[in-house]
């Protein structure tokens, strides 16, 4: 068979040894009812080339960003990704690997996350970080659930920004569904297109858990966290940064700077394929006095009995292999090869490249917004500042997306979906991937 | 002092940590066509200093940093890695083939869907699949792994329930269960019952209408059970708990062991999940990425999450409008790129092949497990299915633990089985071969566990030493967790060198 | 005898052969559609038995096996590897992304030209962007290796001469010259002789002359020569030998010392080859695949090998009609695949960043040779280029030759020098480390050397009978020239297993 | 820059260590004409997208068989790659090392050389092997060398099937060239497409040096080696098989059944992809009483101090590099990883896969002549056995070959332009990658 060893011979070697003649012997113990009706009714077995070529069919049915024009954010972002990166997830010793709970034999895996633990912290400002999580939106529920850990029962009250991705928005309420204690509040952002302090200080009270902003936001908008963690500290509320373009912290100054008390995102920006928006990763930040309720994989160092250093998963008593339902999350596991991919991206990027690249997007995307604006009489909706994604009002944008759509490109992502307050908005994104002619075909496309 | 210098050996030696690493001002970033770019004007007050500390290396500097770090893993393709219910078969290369494609790799889940429409293909076929492989009606492949399944599934149980008028707060969860189950029961706002297993090591039926009662919501069972032995009495079980209004909860990590035997959705299980990084051969990488489908009877359909694939007229498209829905669980669309994995794992075997993979599999499981009774004891004397249990007792009188065979297993060039779990066992070691390997594979494995039960009584030091042949030795781990460092620090860093310890 | 059972250890066991792996009736391949398919009519008797011995694995089997052996091997992203005259320096990955496209890992070479307009494009650009980078005016690109660009070069000098109406026999050749010089001369029917070089270690325009005659066809040089060192007097040497009617042929080879310092095509070379795998990043592979175009000044074009890449008006056409071509030197149209990379490499550098190669190649050549001439005694005490040659003279007094040396590295984790090349230096150190390493990792390598320096002082025997840490130790050479054993056979295994060598 | 890592500043440290204050100095001592001409007039550097995009531009300009159907095989096949090859052979430690003259820490390329000239023995029935050389047509060629290594110098005349491949004979005539004594002497074929065996035995004599047939031929058709190797046997003569396409030895019988005293071959078709026709390998067998006139790198067993096995590269005293102008041929660098992909591709199909794939080329192609024929008014052009490739001739074939590739598919390979002889006539390849269905599309195309 396709992936089994098993010649006859060796399942009748195999059978004589266990001391049974039929195979079938080997399950009789289940229920016969059960095992006349487990026949799986699906076609036979296809060798590698025609499997190849039923994939490469369904793959053609797809836009790739190979062949047009993306100008899509929201979550997920289009960047280069260096060959060196898939050429080191791709190793087997990486990919094949089960979470290391042999550390002898899984340094590898292990000194990579402490490495990723330490750029996340650096990037972030913060001074703790986790192995990672699932992705960006239950980053954000985690980081919801972990201040409630923290904060005193008098304090579950949660405000977010309507301005915050709405897929983070939605699953951080299908966590807290499940919690009756906690209470969940919008808070709606103003004409900059950031949160609107001021009906986030009314909010704020002496109930207040835990504030939840975008940096930048959704609509791409750099939240003023510094008057935003003002507001929290005077509450005694938590203030938790989410972030879904990380490239944006290789230019802006970090949550941490702030005091920010959890700072999460989205880290697919960093080395990972789009891949229809999974898997990436979430990254999760705290500061050090909370370390013990953070969820997820921690790396910590050590030495071995010749007091060599090592790296092992510690403080496992948070876990739920370990701490079952007292557990501080259920997570097991997690996205570590993205997680990977991110590291290595990182160390390829380095110091001076990532701000390099950060400050590419920015350029390309500030250009694009001026020249829409100019040229295609697409109208600013808002005045906050950005990094690489806003938001454009286009005339009658359902016939500007399909004539883009005709030229291979498309221009954005429709906010009414999410946000029927913005008809015909469109959020834009310019990476670095976006070249200078790609952006005169989507001002020309728009334009009409 | 000098033991503490790095190990000088030709081959596997760990590098310095990357901020250790480089020189300031070096990098891989090499971006030459845009010095012209004018640049953004943001406020200058936004804006940070360079990342202190962060990484300055060149390709190829960065590029042997993890080529070395990969010479201190062991993987699937170098080493036998029996790691007890993780299910560590092949994964398949033309998986990675296949998901790297543009069309798979490069696609946005927010572009318009009629430029999705193969993806939306494959997703809404893999849920056709993975229905008719576990016997139930529909899935959703939201979940990004088995734990975020349960807690799907609890959820939806949960609503489900509420709709129904009859808002439950336990859970009842066999002593056996794996952690996540317990855990995702409290994250779901749940109590949890531990009820145990009875001493042929399943749940009894009686035991279970016992603890039953209407504040009970549902009951959570792995199938086959954490000792990888099938739950005979699972139909008396589930019926015990549907007679009071509860529901059946599968946990289907361990679905290696029934394709073509016996379907979940035929033992009276109403929701279920799967880890399609186990049973459906997407690679495990280090701990992540997976996904954690979840399926269940036609009755919970209301309640999966959102978004759904749906066929309308020739098309597919996603929809989000389904009011009694749970909601949503994770940003997009799950784990695409594991999907489209399993999805090409499938596709190769075939019904027949996927049948063939779970008797080898339980093939492999009693070989090892017959071939051992004689050498380790057994903790529980019934025929196994995918994976067989057992502990270190005979050993223990040499001073022998699970622990010190499993590192031994090291010094042979094996991956240690899963140990002290399932935590109804003591010293627990837990042997899962999966179908993949070879009858020579399993037979140099048994000879070092023989060799090492040897051992154990002539020279039980060796044993209690080991491993003598890895990178790094037994490491402290009681140090690590008592002051935990989790991230470089630049004054750290210099400590260590002072110490001898890099 | 114990000694001779297999070492165990976690990482970096020898996998038995594939012969004495598997079972029989195994196979990775798998292909179901086919099994309807009517046979086809072949005669019986033109028919074998089943291949006698050969493998039966499974694929994962396979896998692991092949994943195990490449654990054995040192390589340039795992070690530094400073093979003198080889130009280990990085092979980026991009070249391996792009060379795996499918347009052009795909495409035929016997289909209309019109179907392979983007890979003459290519190979059209690159023959273009060889002839600016080594200042010649023509360049074919369909030699596989260097000693194949040699052979085809010294054939058109050959088929040159032959028109004038001057057939001539010899080829002058320096002590210091690479191997396949004097082989490929013989090759392709000449005479060699051999000069030395001067105290200097270059070649003297006076000896030159003094062996110059009209039975000289041509004189090979080699610039830098195997020294690192570079012919400074090559331009009066060229002279002499043009002066007797000779032509100049230059074995490039070194030219990653050369790209924006100076252009061969300047110093009065009439012919050179070109290594792709040193100079332009292309992975050595263990021994190939490689490329060695050869370039040509105008009045030798005529002759280069066929078939040509013309561009006629716009679209690119290959012709064979050359009469006076010393016609095909291999099939088709040369190692496209690996061509595809030096393309990517140039385009990647473009002209600044050769230079910038070549400048830091030698940067890190002399820098090397500085630290290390206080410890080990150079051959020559002349300003080097790309790479540096001692001698083991300082450690002969201890017993410890360049070979224990060499040994010796590898225990501190350094691919070691070519050693006992070139030949005029007895117990050669042939150091070239390339532009692409870090200063951190040359100094790491000359403390390596240093220390190594100390402990044939100190400890001479740990020297003597290095390496300690490797699979295997110091391999019997002789004992398998003298009765070779070339081949797996059954027998064999059955009593290698009895003498417990495997 | 790119790939050089030195910053300013270790270039400053450097320089300072070797005691010069400019990099110039380094290179003072080269002729200053020669450095002020030295200039590299190409563009400057591209970052890695903008390469990738370049590159792709490129690759869009061929017809790749992903997208194309080619009945196209001529001494380079399409056959089916297992993605595990290329797992393997792009793993850095095989990829990037050098020939193994370590062998201490070259045993993963030694023992897979070693397992490699042992398959090549097992396809070709020989007794040895050696690494492999540049091609099929260079191994041709040496193998004519190595003959006349070993023949007496009364025996210089080489005869040589006009069947054999036509870039094989060109590159035979370019390497006997040089060495006066060689006289090459062309045998036609007759009328089954083999080598007229009246006009072979007719040639053969007491001069005659060596006979060079292909095996199956360049019209696929399977030469009578049994035939041709008694005749040589009577006249002293070696006899030398060609095999283009190595897949044909997993079904027919070896050259060594035959007694054939050199055999080899191209080995593309087992794992390498087409690339163009390159890189490849060429293999090269012949029988023990010769090795030590073979050509290229030979790895043998031997054992370390410690008696346990290892690989080394041996009889070195052949080559190049201790030899020099002595050497048995001048081959350095090779192609070894196409030599380990092959040994990858072999040990995954193993003894009943190869058997079964050659079935099945060997069936495709016998199906699709007879259809050709039946269906499409082809006419057989020989009479002889085939593997997977064969000879129609087709009327107006420039028209049929025009509306084929209108449809995305190439027939076969035109033999006019080497074989005047053979006006129309059309040399068609099918193998596993060759669908049923693309089979009824040549049909319908070539029928018009
Ligand atoms: C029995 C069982 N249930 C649940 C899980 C959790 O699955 P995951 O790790 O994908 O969250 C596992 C994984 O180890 C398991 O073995
Ligand atoms: C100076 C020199 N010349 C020629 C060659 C032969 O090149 P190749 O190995 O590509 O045949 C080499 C390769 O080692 C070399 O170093």
């Amino acid at each position: 068979m396709r992936y089994t060893p098993h010649t006859l011979d060796d399942q009748a070697r195999m059978l004589r040894t266990i001391g049974i003649q039929d195979i079938k012997q080997l399950y009789e113990h289940v229920p016969a009812r059960l095992r006349e009706t487990a026949g799986i009714r699906l076609p036979g077995g296809l060798a590698e080339v025609a499997v190849r070529r039923r994939l490469a069919n369904l793959a053609a049915k797809n836009a790739a960003a190979t062949d047009w024009s993306f100008f899509l954010g929201g979550g997920i972002y289009h960047h280069a990704i260096p060959s060196a990166v898939d050429a080191v997830v791709s190793r087997s010793e990486f990919a094949t690997s089960y979470t290391p709970y042999q550390p002898e034999v899984s340094q590898g895996t292990l000194q990579a996350l402490y490495e990723f633990q330490t750029l996340v912290c650096q990037l972030t400002g913060m001074e703790a970080a986790n192995a990672g999580v699932y992705d960006g939106a239950s980053a954000a529920a985690e980081a919801v659930l972990m201040s409630r850990r923290i904060q005193p029962l008098s304090r579950r009250q949660v405000l977010v920004s309507r301005a915050l991705h709405p897929h983070y928005r939605e699953v951080i309420r299908t966590y807290a569904r499940n919690l009756e204690d906690v209470a969940l509040q919008e808070i709606r952002f103003g004409d900059s297109g950031a949160t609107d302090l001021e009906r986030l200080r009314a909010a704020l009270g002496p109930s207040t858990m835990c504030v939840v902003l975008g940096y930048p936001n959704f609509f791409g908008v750099i939240e003023d966290l510094a008057s935003a963690q003002a507001a929290c500290a005077r509450a005694g509320a938590h203030l938790i940064s989410v972030t879904t373009e990380p490239l944006a912290l290789g230019l802006l100054k970090p949550p941490g700077f702030f005091g920010a008390e959890i700072a999460v995102g989205e880290g697919q920006s960093f080395g990972v394929p789009m891949n229809l928006g999974g898997p990436g990763f979430g990254f999760f930040a705290t500061q050090r006095r909370f370390i013990r309720n953070l969820p997820g994989r921690l790396v910590g160092e050590t030495v071995d009995v010749e007091g060599r250093r090592g790296f092992v998963l510690t403080l496992a008593t948070r876990e739920q292999h370990i701490r079952r339902e007292r557990a501080t999350s259920n997570i097991c596991t997690s996205q570590t090869l993205c997680a990977l991919a991110a590291t290595v991206f990182l160390s390829l990027m380095g110091k001076t490249g990532l701000r390099r690249l950060a400050e590419i997007n920015a350029a390309r995307a500030h250009q694009a917004r001026a020249r829409l604006i100019r040229e295609a009489r697409a109208e600013a909706v808002f005045s906050g500042p950005f990094f690489n994604e806003f938001v454009v009002r286009v005339r009658d944008l359902d016939r500007a997306i399909r004539r883009a759509g005709e030229r291979r490109i498309v221009p954005g992502i429709e906010l009414s979906r999410w946000y029927p307050e913005l008809p015909e908005a469109l959020l834009v994104c310019v990476t670095e991937m976006n070249e200078r002619e790609e952006v005169e075909r989507l001002v020309a496309a728009l334009a009409g | 002092m000098s033991q503490r210098l790095p190990v000088k050996r030709a081959f596997g030696c760990a590098p310095p940590l990357l901020f250790d690493s480089g020189s300031p001002g070096r990098s891989g970033f090499f971006w030459p066509e845009e010095d012209a770019f004018p640049a953004a004007e943001l406020p200058a007050e936004l804006l940070r200093d360079a990342v202190e500390g962060f990484p300055e290396l060149g390709e190829l500097e960065a590029l042997r940093h993890f080529t070395q770090l990969s010479h201190l893993n062991f993987g699937i393709e170098s080493q036998f890695y029996p790691l007890g219910s993780c299910t560590m078969k092949y994964n398949p290369k033309v998986n990675e083939t296949v998901a790297r494609f543009p069309g798979f790799a490069h696609i946005h889940p927010l572009a318009p869907v009629p430029l999705l429409q193969g993806a939306l293909e494959l997703l809404y076929e893999l849920e056709g699949w993975l229905a008719e492989i576990s016997g139930m009606d529909h899935v959703s492949l939201q979940p990004s792994a088995g734990a975020q399944g349960e807690l799907t599934g609890l959820m939806l149980i949960r609503a489900y329930l509420a709709d129904c008028g009859d808002a439950r707060q336990k859970i009842i969860v066999p002593d056996t269960a794996h952690g996540t189950n317990p855990a995702s029961s409290t994250l779901c706002g749940y109590e949890v019952i531990q009820v145990s297993s009875n001493e042929q090591g399943v749940m009894d039926p009686a035991t279970v209408a016992r603890v039953m009662n209407e504040e009970v919501a549902a009951l959570m069972i792995t199938n086959p059970n954490t000792l990888g032995l099938f739950e005979k009495n699972i139909e008396a079980v589930a019926g015990a708990v549907h007679a009071r209004g509860g529901l059946v909860y599968l946990d289907g990590a361990n679905l290696n062991a029934l394709m073509g035997i016996a379907k979940p959705g035929h033992m009276g299980v109403d929701v279920l999940h799967m880890n399609l990084h186990k049973t459906f051969s997407t690679p495990h990488g280090g701990g992540g990425p997976g996904a954690g489908p979840v399926a269940v009877k036609a009755a919970l359909r209301d309640y999966l999450p959102v978004p759904r694939i749906e066929k309308q007229n020739g098309a597919y498209v996603l929809s989000e409008d389904h009011p009694k829905s749970v909601g949503r669980v994770r940003s997009f669309l799950g784990n695409f790129g594991v999907l489209v994995r399993a999805y090409t794992y499938i596709l190769s075997l075939g019904g027949d092949g996927l049948a063939e993979a779970s008797r080898m599999a339980l093939l492999n499981a009693n070989y090892i497990r017959k071939r051992l009774e004689k050498h380790y004891s057994l903790a529980y004397n019934e025929p196994c299915m995918h994976e067989c249990v057992f502990t270190d007792r005979a050993q223990h009188r040499f001073g022998v633990t699970t622990l010190d065979i499993a590192k031994r297993l090291l010094d042979y060039g094996f991956h240690p089985p899963t140990i002290y779990f399932p935590l109804v066992v003591s010293g627990a070691l837990m042997i899962e071969p999966t179908e993949t390997e070879t009858p020579e594979t399993l037979d140099a494995f048994i000879d070092a566990m023989i060799a090492i039960a040897r051992e154990a009584k002539e020279n039980p030091e060796l044993v209690k030493t080991a491993p003598h042949s890895t990178p790094v030795r037994r490491l402290d781990e009681a140090r690590a967790a008592r002051k935990p460092v989790l991230r470089w620090e630049p004054e750290r860093a210099e400590r260590d060198k002072e110490q001898g310890m890099l």
